[in-house]
C-alpha cells in the first residue's frame, strides 16, 4: 500500500485508541506483561518478592488481563488478516543473502533483547513512547523518537554488513 | 486544470473542514475564552466594585440586576436593567449586553449568583465586567481562630 | 464525547474488547505499510527504502491533527488522554539502547509482532530476545532504578514547553515532515538498491 | 501527480487550518454556556455549613473539602480534612486528577462566597462533575459552627442534634488547627486523597 495512505490508516487507528480508550498504542508493555506472567507461573515466590513484579500481583488480577496484552492479541490477528489479503503468509527467515541464517537469528535475538530493555527504561517503544507520545505532543515522545532514530543512524555503519 | 482535478479530494476535505470550523466558531453558546483569563481577572478580587467606588465612577456604566424578583421595590436600583439569572443568555438579553456601552456592573443580593454569572459572561468574552458588592471586602476572614493550647491529638485520629 | 471509555465508565471487559479491536487495526495497518519486513525497516538507515519515516510521521500527524480537531468540535477531552511522563535521562538512554537494538534486529516490538503474524521466523526470535530483555530489565531494576527515576519533568507537553499554541506547533511539525518526505525520496533515488527492494 | 505532493498538500492544508483555529478548545470551558447557566441556577450544588459540619463529623470519605485561600491563611486554620488549592493555582494540571473524580463530592470554600463560586463555575465549566460550594464560606462557618450558642428555654430534639453536630465539628476544628505545624503536616499527609491516574503508555 502507498506508505502515506497506510500512514493515514495507522494514524486513524491511533486516533481511535485515543478517542475510545484515552490512551495511545503500545507493544513493549504487552511483551513485559507476558514475561511477568511467565515468571509468576514458574516461580510465584520470586515474583512476589521482587519489587518490580510484585506490583502486578498486588491487585490480584492476572497480569495478562490488561489493555496492552489484549491489543497485542489483536495485532497478531490483524497482521495475519492483512498478510492473507496481500498473499504474504509464509514461514521464512528474512535476511540479506550475504549472511547466514544463524547470524541473522543471533542478531535478531540480540536486537530484541536490547530493544525491549531500552523500551522498559524509556517507558515505551517506538509505538508506545515515540508514536503515541508525539500524537499527544508529549516531550517524552519527541525525545525518545529522536534518540531512537539518532542512535540507529549512528550504529548503522557498524552493522551495515547485516543489511547491505 | 488537470492538476486541479487531481487534487479534487484534497480540496474537498479541506473545504469541508473549513466550513465545519466556521460553523463551530459562529456558535455563540460555545465558550471561547481561555479559562485562565477568568482566574487572572478574579485574582485579588479585582473584579469587585464597592458602592462607594461606583458612585465615584465617571465613565459610563450599566447595572445589570440579576436577582431582583424577590426584592422590595424600595430597594431596587434605578436605571438598572433587570434580567433574571436563569434568562441571562436569552437572545434579547444578550442583545442588551452586547449593545451596552461602558462597564457592565453585575448585581444580585447574593454574591454567589453574581460570581457565577460573572464567570459565564467573562468566558463568553465580555470585557469590562465587574461585580457590585455592598460589603467592602467580602473575601476577608472576619474572625480570628483562637488555638486551644491544651488540645492534643488523640491517637486514633491520626 | 470522548475518551468514551473514561467518560461513560465502561466495564473492564468492554474496554478490553476495544483494545482487541484496536489491536486488529494496529496490526493490519503495520502489515499493510510493509512493516513486516526487517529489510525494509532497516532500509530507513541506509537510505534505500524510507517507508518508515513516511508512515511514522504521517501517522503521528494524522492522530495529532485529528485529536485537536475533535477537541475543537467538543468531541474529545484531551485532558483525559494519557500524556507520556517525561524522565529526561531514561528517555534518552532508553532511546539510544533501542536504536542499537533496532539496527541489530531490524524490528521494533510492534513491527516484530506484525511480522510474526505472517510467519517471519526472525521476528519470532526477535520477540524471544525481547522477552529475555524484559526479564533482564526486571531483574536488574534495583541497580538502574536511580537512572530510571532521575530528572522527572512530569507529563510535559512540547507546545507548553516552547510556548506556542498546539496548532502552530502542529503546522511546524507538518512542514518539517513534508521536508523530510522530500529528502527521503531523494535519498531513495540516491541510495537505490534494486536488488534489495525487489526482494521485499 | 506525485503521491508525495498530494499528501503533503493535504497535511499542510490541515496544518494551516489548525494553526489558525479561532480558539483552542483545550484551554476553554467544555460545557456550552446554556448548560453551565442551568447548572449555575440550580440550588443543589451549594451546601450549608451545617451540612458540611455533619460530613466532617462522619469523616465522610466521599467528599473532599477544597480550601481556595492562599497557603498562609490555610495554615492558620482550615476545616478538618480539607486540601489547599489556592485560587490562583486552580488551573495547575497537577489538580486534574483531583477534580476528575466523579464519585467524590468536591466542596469549595473560601472566606466568603465570591472565590468559591468563581472556582465552582470554572471547574464545572471545564467539564468536571460533582462540585459543590459551602455557602457563606469560612465566615459563615465561624458564625454558625464555631460561635453560635443555643439560646432559649426548651430545646427540641432536632435543635439538639443540630447543636451537637456543631459542637463536634467545632471540637475537631479546634483540635486539628491547634496542633503544632509538624504534626499538622503529618495529619495532612495521611488525609491526602489518591488522585485518579490516567492509564496509558507501556508501563
Amino acid at each position: 500500500m502507498n506508505p502515506y495512505l497506510s500512514g493515514i490508516l495507522l494514524g486513524l487507528v491511533l486516533l481511535a485508541a485515543m478517542f475510545l480508550s484515552g490512551r495511545g498504542l503500545g507493544a513493549s508493555g504487552g511483551i513485559k506483561d507476558t514475561v511477568v506472567a511467565v515468571v509468576g507461573a514458574v516461580d510465584k515466590q520470586h515474583a512476589m518478592n521482587t519489587p518490580y513484579y510484585s506490583k502486578y500481583y498486588q491487585n490480584g488480577e492476572h497480569p495478562l488481563k490488561n489493555w496492552l496484552t489484549l491489543e497485542i492479541f489483536g495485532m497478531v490477528v490483524g497482521g495475519f488478516l492483512s498478510g492473507a489479503l496481500s498473499h504474504r503468509l509464509k514461514f521464512k527467515i528474512e535476511k540479506s543473502p550475504k549472511i547466514s541464517n544463524r547470524r541473522r537469528l543471533l542478531f535478531a535475538f540480540l536486537g530484541g533483547l536490547f530493544f525491549v530493555y531500552g523500551a522498559q527504561l524509556a517507558r515505551g517503544c517506538t509505538s508506545g513512547a515515540a508514536l503515541s507520545g508525539m500524537a499527544v505532543l508529549s516531550v517524552a515522545g519527541f525525545v525518545t523518537m529522536a534518540a531512537i532514530f539518532g542512535s540507529a543512524y549512528l550504529f548503522a555503519w557498524f552493522f551495515r554488513k547485516l543489511w547491505i | 486544470m488537470s492538476q486541479i482535478r487531481n487534487l479534487k479530494i484534497i480540496i474537498l476535505i479541506i473545504g469541508i473542514l473549513l466550513v465545519l470550523v466556521i460553523i463551530r466558531n459562529s456558535d455563540r453558546n460555545v465558550f471561547k475564552e481561555k479559562a485562565r483569563t477568568a482566574v487572572e481577572a478574579t485574582r485579588n478580587n479585582s473584579n469587585l466594585i464597592t458602592l462607594n467606588q461606583l458612585k465615584k465612577l465617571t465613565s459610563p456604566y450599566l447595572i445589570i440586576d440579576i436577582g431582583s424578583e424577590k426584592r422590595a421595590d424600595s430597594l431596587q436600583f434605578q436605571h438598572a436593567v433587570k434580567i433574571a439569572f436563569s434568562q441571562l443568555l436569552d437572545k434579547a438579553n444578550r442583545k442588551v449586553l452586547d449593545e451596552a456601552s461602558g462597564e457592565l456592573i453585575l448585581y444580585a443580593d447574593d454574591i454567589a449568583t453574581t460570581s457565577r454569572a460573572w464567570v459565564i459572561l467573562n468566558q463568553l468574552g465580555y470585557k469590562n465586567l465587574r461585580i457590585l458588592t455592598i460589603e467592602n471586602s467580602p473575601e476577608e476572614l472576619k474572625y480570628k481562630f483562637q488555638p486551644d493550647t491544651t488540645a492534643r491529638l488523640e491517637q486514633d485520629t491520626m | 464525547m470522548g475518551p468514551i471509555s473514561i467518560i461513560s465508565e465502561f466495564p473492564e471487559w468492554l474496554n478490553l474488547l476495544i483494545a482487541f479491536f484496536i489491536g486488529i487495526g494496529f496490526g493490519f495497518a503495520l502489515e499493510q505499510a510493509g512493516f513486516s519486513s526487517s529489510r525494509r525497516l532497516a532500509g530507513m538507515f541506509y537510505g534505500y527504502d524510507t517507508t518508515v519515516i513516511k508512515v511514522f510521521f504521517t501517522a503521528a500527524i494524522v492522530a495529532l491533527a485529528g485529536s485537536q480537531l475533535l477537541s475543537f468540535f467538543g468531541l474529545l477531552n484531551l485532558k483525559l488522554v494519557f500524556v507520556n511522563p517525561y524522565y529526561v535521562n531514561s528517555a534518552i538512554l532508553g532511546g539510544i539502547i533501542m536504536g542499537a537494538g533496532f539496527i541489530m534486529g531490524g524490528y521494533c516490538p510492534g513491527t516484530s509482532i506484525s511480522a510474526l503474524s505472517i510467519g517471519k521466523i526472525d521476528a519470532m526470535i526477535f520477540l524471544l530476545g525481547g522477552m529475555v530483555g524484559a526479564f533482564l530489565f526486571m531483574e536488574t531494576y534495583p541497580f538502574i532504578q536511580t537512572i530510571a527515576m532521575e530528572n522527572y519533568k512530569g507529563n510535559m507537553r512540547i507546545d507548553e514547553w516552547l510556548g506556542v499554541s498546539s496548532g502552530v506547533f502542529t503546522l511546524l511539525l507538518i512542514i518539517a515532515a513534508v521536508a523530510m518526505f522530500w529528502i527521503a525520496e531523494l535519498a531513495e533515488k540516491k541510495f537505490n538498491r534494486p536488488d534489495i527492494t525487489s526482494d521485499i | 501527480m506525485d503521491a508525495r505532493i498530494k499528501y503533503s498538500l493535504l497535511l499542510v492544508g490541515i496544518g494551516i487550518i489548525l494553526a489558525f483555529l479561532p480558539f483552542s478548545a483545550t484551554d476553554s470551558f467544555r460545557l456550552k454556556s446554556d448548560e453551565l447557566l442551568s447548572k449555575s441556577t440550580s440550588a443543589e450544588n451549594s451546601l450549608s455549613v451545617d451540612q458540611v459540619a455533619r460530613m466532617v463529623n462522619k469523616e465522610d470519605s466521599t467528599m473532599l473539602l477544597i480550601d481556595l485561600r492562599e497557603a498562609g491563611q490555610f495554615k492558620e486554620c482550615n476545616i478538618p480534612g480539607s486540601i489547599n488549592i489556592p485560587f490562583s493555582d486552580l488551573l495547575n494540571p497537577w489538580w486534574e486528577g483531583t477534580f476528575n473524580q466523579k464519585n467524590i463530592k468536591k466542596i469549595f470554600y473560601g472566606n466568603g462566597d465570591q472565590t468559591a463560586n468563581c472556582a465552582w463555575s470554572i471547574v464545572t465549566g471545564l467539564g468536571y462533575q460533582n462540585n459543590f460550594v459551602m455557602k457563606g464560606g469560612l465566615n459563615e462557618w465561624f458564625k454558625t459552627v464555631m460561635l453560635s450558642q443555643f439560646r432559649g428555654e426548651k430545646i427540641t430534639p432536632l435543635e439538639n442534634a443540630l447543636y451537637e453536630a456543631r459542637f463536634n465539628a467545632r471540637k475537631a476544628f479546634t483540635q486539628i488547627n491547634s496542633l503544632p505545624d509538624s504534626l499538622k503536616k503529618q495529619y495532612f499527609k495521611a488525609k491526602e486523597i489518591k488522585q485518579l491516574k490516567l492509564d496509558g503508555g507501556c508501563q
